[in-house]
């Protein structure tokens, strides 16, 4: 897998809707980095130890440059959130599986996204469009209000179906309503987004017959597999653990919707 | 420069080990520290058949440390007979393997599969704050935990070190009680129960409601612990309890501890284990120390 | 909104307190706090006598927290009672008075010498680690902590606080004690028994080898405890153990605790505790609660 | 006394020996600052949360400035020697007593400090010339080696007699070879440094019968006299603890000696 801690360079950071934060770094973790994979960051301030875990919204392996878009949501992503360009950083990469980009082969391909669950979706939306092999991909996004971070990035690569929870752009109501509105059809679905998104996501997968591929969150402490804190109910046994758990950090955060029990 | 050191006859090339649970069975952070460097892995809690653990979430932060409530989830001993023990034996370090179970018979059955093992010595985990039958409730009593540890010593083939909880009233007593039932060492602190509470949603953050406390935010709790103990038996004792650098770790073998054991820095640094080895050598040729052990207990 | 609690009988403009031993007798905070805004001042412990406490180093620094090892230094009674009372009485907040002493004697001489004054309750303290005989040897043993708790009751004038040690296996045992021995109400956590090894020099960092850890680091524990605790007793908890902010005290008043008390927070922001004043009331506010007492042990 | 904890901005950091750093900070506390008073200084990372107590090394209460120079010792004064100009740094100040200026009228004045008890004689100096009421003032410093730090500015206000360890730089030995070596005489004595250093002080003062007024250090938590942990043994019973102990942050950290038992 190659993980490795590293310390990498900011290089720029902007805030791009309320309390959500665009950042790009300077780290050879770019190289290797896949969609879907995620980030684990080291704040130092205030007693903080656990690293945040971050999925990666864009590699650029050329330039060596990883772009992490994320929500403000504590003490440590607060921190994060004051790093100037220049400033140092701790993190863990590259983390996690990843999406199935060979699952897209030939199919028509729903990215589905919801709020933070968004920024994935880029550098997915951006390899599909490379490798070029789905028949058609289709990006649906869900915010919360007019704030549309990551658009008109999603754009370059995909034609993007937008809801609001607020109406007050695309579609008023959640991604399932963009879909439905928009009259789309996918063979595969890829998802990121908060848990009852999730659950309508495999709902409408097992109802269509086809396959979901989603990116599950929990409370981490090592990211790499060792502790067992971040771990979902599975439907078979897990092959490493043995029981009816599997590690998101380590067999996820990408799992088929069919085999987690959420 | 001699930093080897015994314990129970076992040799361990240098006194840094890993606290069990904190790096699975080794697996993982061998993508990042070289295993071959390390005293002994001590592994995750196996149990005699595979437990599920407790529900999510598991873990939650805090000032200077974390709590856990894994609840032990484990793949039980047959799997990790076939498919850990082969992966740790490849490697020149002592494996230390720790055990637990709701019932002494669990223990024993564990242990005594363990018997025909490569395993170079057992840690009974008496002090698990996490799993509600069995576990902590055999490790806050000190006639209980007469009472398991001589049933163990009955069975075990290896060494035996029982492991402390740091929730108790005495830990001299703990400790006595242990030795005086024949355990080989000990090991301390396991973790504190703690709580945390969400205000917002109020809720507890842990699925468990409680879970155990680790990370530096613990350290002078644990070095006195050792150092009372010490003061109190004369078997070994494998100290630990939020050692992030050589410096703690040198506090633990100052305070009266033969090893030590890095655990929830595992976390935040997975290059801390042998980032303490190195340490120590640094400290040794720093001050000129020929030999480890004159450290051990050398506080004044 | 109403941000009155009610402990014994005793009312309190709002639930947040000093302390003891982390705020002197106010005088000192004086210069940067208000403390007409605050609930209640506990004062530092005073004994029958003056104490001289230990020798120094008394004070280390530790990950998220820090240990002290003061030994209850205090002018005693006569002092206590000519100086620091009157300096109290011309605020307009309640008078908790901290109570040490060697043996039970001692313990009732002072709690009868603060019958007569405008102490509005006494805070018994019977869980210093810090000092030989007495304090913590009374704090840490359910029929120990039955006795002084019922021989002060039957001297007291004043409703009376048993201040209870975290250093004990089952903090839900002596919270039972306490109250069937008829206390009025409990505070906790005291201070948990800690060390430091200076490695470079290789001694002890406290003069008194051990001393109380406190700060951030404690505050999971305390959280643990408070609960465990509201769980066990009918009579009002006081919660303390590393609050820095609002969020940090309204976590014990979650967890069942009917006061807090700001303690070594004190010593790095010295307006903690009016600020814990005005987030409470904030986040009052934002989440329309009417009664802060709806809030007490409304964690689920 | 007007005590108050205030965010100061870093106005100017540099080394000036090894592990010795000198900074310059913009704070209003300068207006009131007294020689030999001290700082609080808040680090930050690492859990750390007990401030740093460091005397006042040099005030422009004009200018609203103040100095401090310190060693780096741990964790927390590591940080501080990381700042860049215009970091913010909280401090809480003015603490303690600070020297006497009026025991220096019509006297000889000796200024000794030893190590990093130097830097508060530089504002002691600066305001005994500034006063202009004692009939002479001579600093004596002792150093480990030739780094004669904060030495040219002392030059400024008073004759300098310097001793090192090494006797690289002016009289190898301490203070009070540099003393003896000088012929200096004094009838008061002011003195920071370490506890050997203030020991000889305080027998030299006896034997002279003079005055000395020392300077004393100790582990600190609050440093505004509640916690008593920075205490010090006093030969009278102290009016405040009414036992024999004073408290270095508040009754101190300048004391006679002869009222001290060191």
């Amino acid at each position: 897998m190659g993980q490795k801690k590293t310390e990498a360079k900011v290089l720029y950071q902007q805030e791009i809707a309320d309390g959500i934060f665009d950042m790009w770094m300077e780290t050879d973790l770019a190289q290797t980095a896949k969609a879907g994979q995620f980030l684990s960051v080291y704040p130092r301030n205030g007693g903080t130890l656990l690293p945040r875990p971050i999925s990666i919204c864009e590699a650029d392996r050329e330039a060596g440059r990883v772009r992490i878009v994320y929500r403000v949501a504590g003490k440590g992503t607060a921190e994060l959130s004051g790093y100037h360009v220049n400033r140092k950083v701790n993190v863990l990469g590259n983390l996690g599986n990843g999406f199935p980009l060979d699952a897209a082969e030939g199919k028509r391909v729903f990215l589905t996204g919801g709020g933070i669950g968004i920024p994935p979706m880029l550098q997915l939306a951006k390899d599909l469009r490379q490798e070029g092999k789905a028949e058609s991909v289709a990006v649906i996004v869900g915010y919360r209000d007019h704030q549309l971070f990551l658009k008109e990035d999603l754009e370059k690569y995909a034609r993007v179906y937008v809801a609001t929870e607020d109406g007050s752009a695309g579609v008023k109501g959640n991604v399932m309503d963009a879909i439905a509105e928009n009259g789309l059809e996918a063979d595969v679905v890829m998802a990121c987004g908060p848990m009852p998104m999730l659950r309508a996501m495999k709902r409408y997968a097992r109802e269509k017959g086809i396959v979901a591929y989603i990116s599950l969150e929990e409370r981490m402490a090592c990211g790499v597999g060792a502790c067992l804190g971040c771990v979902c109910r599975t439907v078979e046994k897990d092959a490493h653990s043995h029981v009816h758990n599997a590690r998101i950090c380590t067999e996820g955060p990408v799992f088929l919707a069919s085999d987690v029990d959420i | 420069m001699n930093t080897k050191v015994k314990i129970a006859g076992v040799e361990f090339k240098n006194p840094v080990m890993t606290a069990s649970g904190t790096f699975g069975s080794g697996m993982e952070y061998s993508e990042f520290v070289d295993l071959n460097r390390l005293g002994a892995v001590v592994t995750k809690g196996v149990a005699n058949v595979p437990w599920e653990g407790n529900p999510t979430p598991r873990i939650a932060e805090t000032y200077g440390g974390m709590l856990n409530a894994i609840g032990l989830q484990n793949p039980g001993i047959d799997v990790f007979v076939e498919r850990d023990m082969p992966f740790l034996e490849k490697y020149d370090t002592r494996i230390i393997v720790n055990v637990c179970g709701k019932t002494v018979e669990d223990y024993l059955e564990v242990v005594e599969r363990l018997g025909d093992t490569k395993a170079d010595m057992l840690e009974i985990n008496v002090s698990c704050p996490n799993v509600k039958e069995g576990a902590i409730a055999f490790g806050q009593k000190a006639d209980s935990l007469y009472g398991i540890t001589s049933a163990v010593k009955k069975k075990a083939r290896q060494p035996v070190i029982m492991k402390l909880s740091p929730n108790v009233t005495d830990i001299a007593e703990m400790a006595r009680a242990a030795e005086a039932a024949g355990a080989d060492a000990l090991s301390m602190i396991n973790t504190l129960t703690g709580m945390k509470i969400d205000v917002h949603k109020r809720k507890f953050v842990l699925a468990n409601r409680t879970g155990g406390l680790s990370g530096p935010a613990v350290k002078p709790v644990a070095v006195r612990m050792v150092y009372q103990a010490a003061q109190a038996v004369k078997i070994p004792i494998i100290g630990m309890g939020g050692i992030a650098n050589a410096e703690d770790a040198l506090e633990f073998l100052l305070a009266g501890a033969t090893a030590v054991a890095v655990g929830a820095m595992n976390f935040v640094n997975p290059y801390t284990t042998v980032e303490v080895v190195d340490g120590i050598e640094e400290y040794m040729e720093k001050y000129g120390i020929e030999d480890i052990r004159s450290l051990i207990g050398s506080v004044e």
